[in-house]
């Protein structure tokens, strides 16, 4: 468990990364509906990526190579 | 909260801190501490919606 | 290889992905394959030309 | 003193990462006084937000969190 | 030989940090061959520069230091 | 110094190479011997800086 938690923040901080720089333009006095509404889907669709990508790849690889 | 820290320091230095003058004026400030806040929900808001999608 | 998707998941999504919406459109989803198949061609160059200097 | 040392020059990397590209725009013959007063301001200023972030964090913790 | 492979990995994904963002625009139906071209020539330069700047180095280092 | 050659190169080539040719041409190669001296003056002012506001 505390292995998966620490997992869980590395991922956290990974998204971050991206999705801060992706939606967060000026802080302002609070994170407005937009921005969070923009910083969900950034997480979603970073997921969605990532399996997208990771199929993608074991097919390559299951035929037998690129 | 060591990463947690440094990983703010570093974008809220980026985004408040154009051309760094002899001390940190007001509007710097006021930058880097509602960069911060907004940070800090922010993060919530990411742990948020990947925690629902791990579900 | 872990690695490796990664960091093709990081830079196509940077790459493919403008404002994130409610799911991967159409338009999102070639990008992302033709990133990660043009990824995947120049890392083969990229490591040949490594390849052929350290000969 | 040796880790004291690494530490030291970590620290030193991360302030370059961060005042190079906001200080120096085209690398001249020398650097100049103005560029040199930026890395130097640029360091202090750095200190100053990490300074500012830790007391602000510190103080949310302590009244029981955000 | 197993050390030699990871060092040879990390390197590619270093080399790949750099050109990938200085030859791919938007990535095509194919790679075509100036992007290939480009990549290429951005491995070896990177090599030239790398070993430039270590010669520099430690010529500095003999003289007695900067 | 093995950290800081890597981190020197890879500020330098973003800096002084456009778009890479078939080789180092004169006005890169003077642009990447004064970007590691500037590099190296820059790394001795920030020692400095930090060194005196750690006393």
């Amino acid at each position: 468990a505390e292995q998966q938690r620490a997992q869980f923040t590395a991922q956290v901080h990974n998204f971050m990364d991206v999705c801060w720089d992706k939606c967060v333009d000026k802080p302002g006095s609070k994170l407005d509906s937009r921005t969070e509404g923009c910083l969900a889907s950034c997480v979603e669709r970073f997921i969605d990526t990532t399996l997208s990508i990771t199929n993608r790849f074991a097919q390559i690889v299951q035929k037998g190579g690129h | 909260a060591q990463e947690l820290l440094q990983r703010m320091t570093d974008k809220c230095f980026r985004k408040c801190i154009g051309k760094p003058g002899s001390s940190l004026d007001n509007s710097e400030q006021k930058c880097i501490a509602m960069c911060m806040d907004r940070y800090m929900d922010a993060w919530n808001t990411v742990s948020r919606a990947y925690n629902s999608r791990l579900q």
